[in-house]
């Protein structure tokens, strides 16, 4: 790969690899970028190093539910969310009645992920900046959301909670008061960050008019989430093709406004980040007094998953964008095939779109600033 | 031996040393980082001299300017970032033809010159009688290079500009 | 004492000169990398080091000098050995001879020179030198990159920092830096202020201002620290550098950070004077006094570094070129207005 | 002029804003934990490492069936007559020796898949975590509680015994055939002999 662009710019600029071991790739993905002096003329993103062939080893499977632990390992950050999607989607080919406890435990669950995965996806961009301590600050505040994951699932990362139309075991009893609190101390951290990062200026001249997305480049790319929503587009499957019980929620879409600089730059995919979390907190809140305290969330958990021939496509909003499973059963106990659609890997996809001309700084503003996960582009 | 004699031998070695190394080295950021040695030794033969000012004006305008231009210039003007930046060696007889007639020029003048060896000179206030001079009998030369370099600065910006512009225009 | 050791021989007294801001700079600098590591901790919420030798970790830097000394050393097999090897001893010599100058109290100054600032300014000028030899010896692309990076940067910034330290030179009528702290002493601004620069002249705050800035920049500090910024450049010239190579940058960096700090103290601070007139007045209060302004500098610079992200390189350069050196050179002619009218 | 004035206080203001942020958090609380010396306390339920009670499992293979990553390996050996396992402290009926359990904690991922469904909840997460080793082998982990020779010796009993029921069940199943073809033999009598009479009869 490395002979053909030096072959094609005739020696003339110099071919540099971004990755997969640098500092600021997120994981292993590999750019190469060929550059003239420090601007960048052509990028080219090489991905799989990470693959661990999920969507093969999930037809191999004995027991649809036997997927869920491995949907987890796609995107890392947000496991809940990953495993939202999957068991929606089955219970839906099954046709099942979810109970409504165990619904409001998923959003508040889910909620609370995009938050923890919101939090590291903008501690780190900030790091990619070189602003060390918001990193920290905001990866504080993501241990008391994994402290609270914790005491409910037993684990911090990847949890295997949510099963088909119930969850693994029953939150426990001062989950309610747990998760009130912390939204309470939450709010003012929003402030902070916002004062210590957000309107600094020297963040918003990294990330102001950086790696436009036009809204229509945003669509053709069919991105999702945070992304498109920093074009402008009020985009949200939350809301508009609502699953789960979002419909009963009040909540906005936080959508780029362009304010320090174009529609659709880092800084506003930044934003909509930031002003995204203070929605799941309120939805969060508002589950929390709709949460019903009694009831058995593991009573309709079904002894064998088998659905009917036939395939279905669910769509999800995790915190990076549309998730979509599609699942197609033959009427035997293993999918016959589960496709995931990660958004992490379409937006990388549109990285040469939006990175051209820009130098090699922006670059690393850009990567951070579409946030992806390098588990969910392999998988 | 005295101190300073021995110091200025080793300082002359590294001149010379350094110097040969400059002519005769085969890569070009190598000679250019032999020259910064040449430089950085006559430098310190200014300071043994008591020229003090010269000499830290050796270093920041040789040595911390010229120098680190001739290093862009060889990086930026060259193909690719390699460690091969290699000379080659064109004009062979001319160009020894000439070094050879300066070379005996300079020993004719060195052997003809009535060397006067005096004592150790005096250690005075270099800048003050410098400045003095600059802006006393020599102030009208001195106005006409900072008015020729204002041009050239002026003209190199102009120059760059229109560049970029037409590189803009043409993207 | 030195006029005692000259007496003995000259080259000794040579030697002891040389001697004194070396163990400054090395024990400085022990303690600096520990106390910028505490100072991220707590500004981070954390503890930073707290293992090594007992009271909050004070003997980590001295472990890792020692872990350092042990590593292998790597010199990459392209890469041009001898430039690659004195380029980090280049960098802390470069550092080290401007330390000369530096009057630490009002008993030591390594070299009496009448051009003082001008031979630091000159010196340091050899630091750009040595980082592009580092990143161009290294045969590494990030290395290079950050090479020729930080010699734009640091040729650039070194214009305002010239123009606003000669803002403080026309002030003080001399180049030497003794003369220019002897110039700050007593206290008669508004009957209590020390006669420090700072306060002597509105347009000396402004000089001091596009000096501090202009520092961060020359010792590649954060919101400056470009040359090695991580993210982007993975360490600029120093990647391919390590063990005891690596320990020299590191300490040429710490001791070019102290450097221009203390010349700050001498410029603005009033140098080895006390704050309080004759109180607390003498040459080893003097050396506590001038220690004390200089490293609240540095604490300063730290703190800086762990708050703000970092610019990219082209806003760098127009920071330097179309704010910093015209705003310096009108401050310069300011300046020489208020001493003509005043 | 006056807007390169107002950006530059503007950006002074946002830095000055920032580093009371970094003062403010500077003389705060801090949150490590000096992790050696203190510990943090997991809470009841954390998914650690996988442990069983061997004294409760009887042997049924469930949580070898539901381990998506296939790290528990389980070989049972049927109890001869002679002896009576007991029962669990969930009052199932014991009917295998456990000649081996392992828990590969290697390959382990930690989904608690297994926990659920033990019929004697014997198999569970603990929240002990600190069992790194430097040989992978050691993250084997034996449950199973019987010693070599008594596995041995169980071994060969059931194999004697399974032999004896072979044997038994071969003589049974001889017996079978004989009878059966004893009968056989009777119907074949009495269908030629029915067939004489039809013959007779038609003659």
């Amino acid at each position: 790969m490395l002979e053909v662009i030096s072959k094609e710019t005739g020696n003339k600029e110099m071919v540099i690899n971004m990755g997969p071991q640098h500092p600021s790739t997120h994981g292993v993905l590999r750019l190469e970028l060929v550059l003239d002096g420090e601007i960048i003329t052509k990028v080219r993103p090489n991905i799989g190093y990470l693959h661990r062939c999920f969507e093969k080893y999930a037809e191999q499977m004995d027991d649809y539910a036997k997927v869920i632990p491995y949907t987890d390992r796609m995107d890392y950050v947000s496991a809940i969310n990953q495993e939202h999607g999957y068991v929606i989607a089955l219970e839906r080919m099954l046709e099942l009645e979810v109970p409504e406890r165990v619904e409001y435990i998923r959003v508040i669950m889910a909620e609370m992920q995009r938050i923890a995965s919101h939090l590291l996806g903008i501690g780190a961009f900030g790091l990619d900046l070189g602003a060390f301590s918001p990193f920290l600050y905001l990866f504080t505040e993501r241990e008391k959301i994994l402290d609270i994951f914790e005491r409910v699932t037993g684990a911090r990362l990847l949890y295997n909670y949510f099963a088909v139309a119930g969850l693994m075991r029953d939150v426990h009893p001062e989950f309610k008061t747990d998760t009130a609190e912390f939204v309470k101390t939450f709010r003012p951290k929003i402030k902070e960050l916002n004062d210590l990062l957000s309107y600094n200026k020297i963040f918003i001249k990294r990330t102001a008019n950086i790696g436009v997305l036009p809204e229509k480049v945003a669509l053709n790319y069919a991105a999702s989430g945070p992304v498109l929503r920093g074009s402008g587009v009020e985009w949200d499957l939350r809301k508009n093709d609502p699953y789960s019980i979002y419909d009963k929620f009040d909540f906005e879409i936080p959508v780029g406004t362009g304010e320090v600089g174009t529609l659709g730059d880092c800084w506003d995919r930044y934003m909509v980040r930031v002003k995204e979390m203070e929605q799941s907190l309120r939805i969060i809140e508002q589950a929390l007094d709709g949460m019903p305290d009694e009831g058995d969330v593991m009573e309709a958990i079904p002894k064998r998953i088998r659905p009917k021939e036939g395939e279905i496509y669910v769509r999800t909003e995790t915190p990076r964008g549309e998730l979509g499973y599609y699942i197609i059963s033959d009427k035997s106990a293993s999918p016959f095939r589960v496709k995931a659609r990660a958004p992490s890997f379409v937006h990388l996809s549109m990285l040469p779109a939006i990175s051209k001309g820009s130098l090699i700084a922006d670059m690393v503003a850009i990567v951070g600033s579409i946030d992806i996960v390098l588990g969910e582009v392999d998988r | 031996m005295e101190l300073t004699t021995i110091l200025f031998y080793l300082f002359a070695l590294v001149t010379l040393g350094s110097a040969v190394i400059m002519v005769f080295s085969k890569n070009i950021v190598h000679s250019a980082f032999a020259l910064m040695f040449t430089l950085m030794g006559v430098a310190a033969l200014y300071v043994l001299l008591y020229a003090d000012f010269l000499a830290a004006t050796q270093l920041l305008v040789y040595v911390g300017g010229i120098l680190i231009l001739i290093l862009f210039g060889v990086m930026l003007t060259s193909q690719g970032y390699t460690l091969n930046f290699r000379t080659i060696t064109v004009n062979l007889v001319p160009a020894s033809l000439i070094s050879v007639a300066a070379a005996v020029l300079l020993i004719f003048a060195f052997l003809s010159t009535d060397w006067t060896i005096s004592e150790v000179a005096e250690r005075t206030d270099t800048v003050y009688d410098l400045g003095m001079l600059l802006m006393g009998d020599y102030i009208l030369p001195f106005i006409a290079v900072g008015v020729l370099l204002l041009i050239a600065i002026i003209g190199a910006i102009l120059m760059s500009t229109r560049l970029s512009a037409e590189n803009n225009g043409a993207s | 004492m030195t006029e005692y050791v000259s007496h003995i021989h000259p080259v000794a007294a040579i030697l002891v000169h040389a001697a004194i801001p070396l163990t400054i700079i090395l024990v400085y600098a022990l303690v600096a990398i520990w106390g910028e590591r505490k100072i991220a901790g707590f500004i981070q919420d954390r503890l930073g080091p707290m293992r090594v030798g007992g009271w909050h970790g004070w003997a980590q830097s001295i472990a890792d000098l020692l872990k350092l000394i042990q590593k292998e050393d790597i010199i990459p097999t392209d890469a041009s050995r001898f430039l690659f090897k004195f380029a980090p001893f280049m960098m802390f010599a470069a550092s080290y001879a401007a330390f000369a100058v530096i009057p630490f109290s009002s008993a030591y100054v390594g070299s009496m020179v009448n051009i003082g600032v001008f031979y630091l300014l000159a010196v340091t000028s050899l630091l750009t030198l040595s980082i592009i030899m580092a990143g161009w010896a290294s045969n590494n692309k990030w290395s290079l990159l950050g090479g020729m990076r930080s010699a734009a940067q640091m040729v650039s910034y070194e214009v305002p920092t010239i123009a606003s330290v000669l803002t403080v030179v026309l002030v003080a009528g001399s180049l030497n830096l003794m003369t220019v702290t002897e110039m700050q002493s007593g206290n008669d601004i508004l009957g209590f202020l020390p006669n420090w620069f700072i306060f002597q002249n509105p347009f000396l705050i402004v000089a001091f201002i596009i000096f501090f800035i202009s520092i961060l920049a020359e010792s590649h500090r954060v919101p400056f620290d470009l040359p090695e910024s991580e993210s982007e450049l993975v360490a600029g010239y120093q990647t391919e550098y390590s063990g005891m190579r690596w320990a020299m940058f590191m300490l040429a960096e710490y001791a070019d950070m102290l450097l221009l700090s203390l010349l700050g103290a001498t410029l603005f601070f009033g140098g080895w004077n006390s704050p309080f007139g004759d109180f607390m007045a003498g040459p080893l209060w003097g050396f506590f006094w001038f220690m004390l302004k200089g490293l609240s500098l540095v604490i300063v610079m730290m703190w800086i570094r762990w708050t703000l992200p970092r610019y990219r390189v082209d806003q760098l350069m127009h920071i330097c070129w179309s704010i910093l050196i015209p705003l310096s050179f009108v401050n310069l002619v300011l300046t020489a207005l208020w001493e003509v009218i005043f | 002029m006056l807007n390169a004035v107002k950006q530059s206080w503007l950006t002074f203001r946002s830095i000055f804003t920032g580093m009371g942020v970094t003062i403010r958090h500077f003389f705060g609380p801090t949150v490590t934990l000096q992790y050696p010396d203190e510990k943090m306390e997991l809470p009841k339920g954390a998914r650690a490492r996988l442990y069983v009670n061997i004294d409760d499992c009887i042997g049924c293979n469930l949580c070898a069936r539901a381990c998506p990553v296939n790290c528990i390996d389980i070989e049972t050996v049927a109890s001869t007559q002679d002896v009576d396992l007991g029962k669990t402290s969930t009052g199932n009926p014991k009917r295998f020796w456990l000649t081996r359990f392992d828990i590969d904690m290697a390959k382990c991922m930690y989904c608690d898949l297994c926990v659920h469904p033990c019929p004697t909840n014997c198999i569970y997460m603990v929240s002990e975590y600190e069992y790194s080793e430097y040989d992978r082998s050691n993250l084997v982990y034996h449950f199973s509680n019987l010693e070599p020779e008594m596995v041995a010796e169980v071994k060969d009993k059931a194999e004697k015994e399974a032999e004896q029921k072979k044997r038994e069940r071969e003589e049974m199943m001889r017996k079978k055939a004989e009878e059966k073809a004893q009968k056989e033999l009777e119907a074949k009598k009495k269908a030629e002999e029915e067939s004489n009479d039809k013959e007779k009869g038609e003659e």
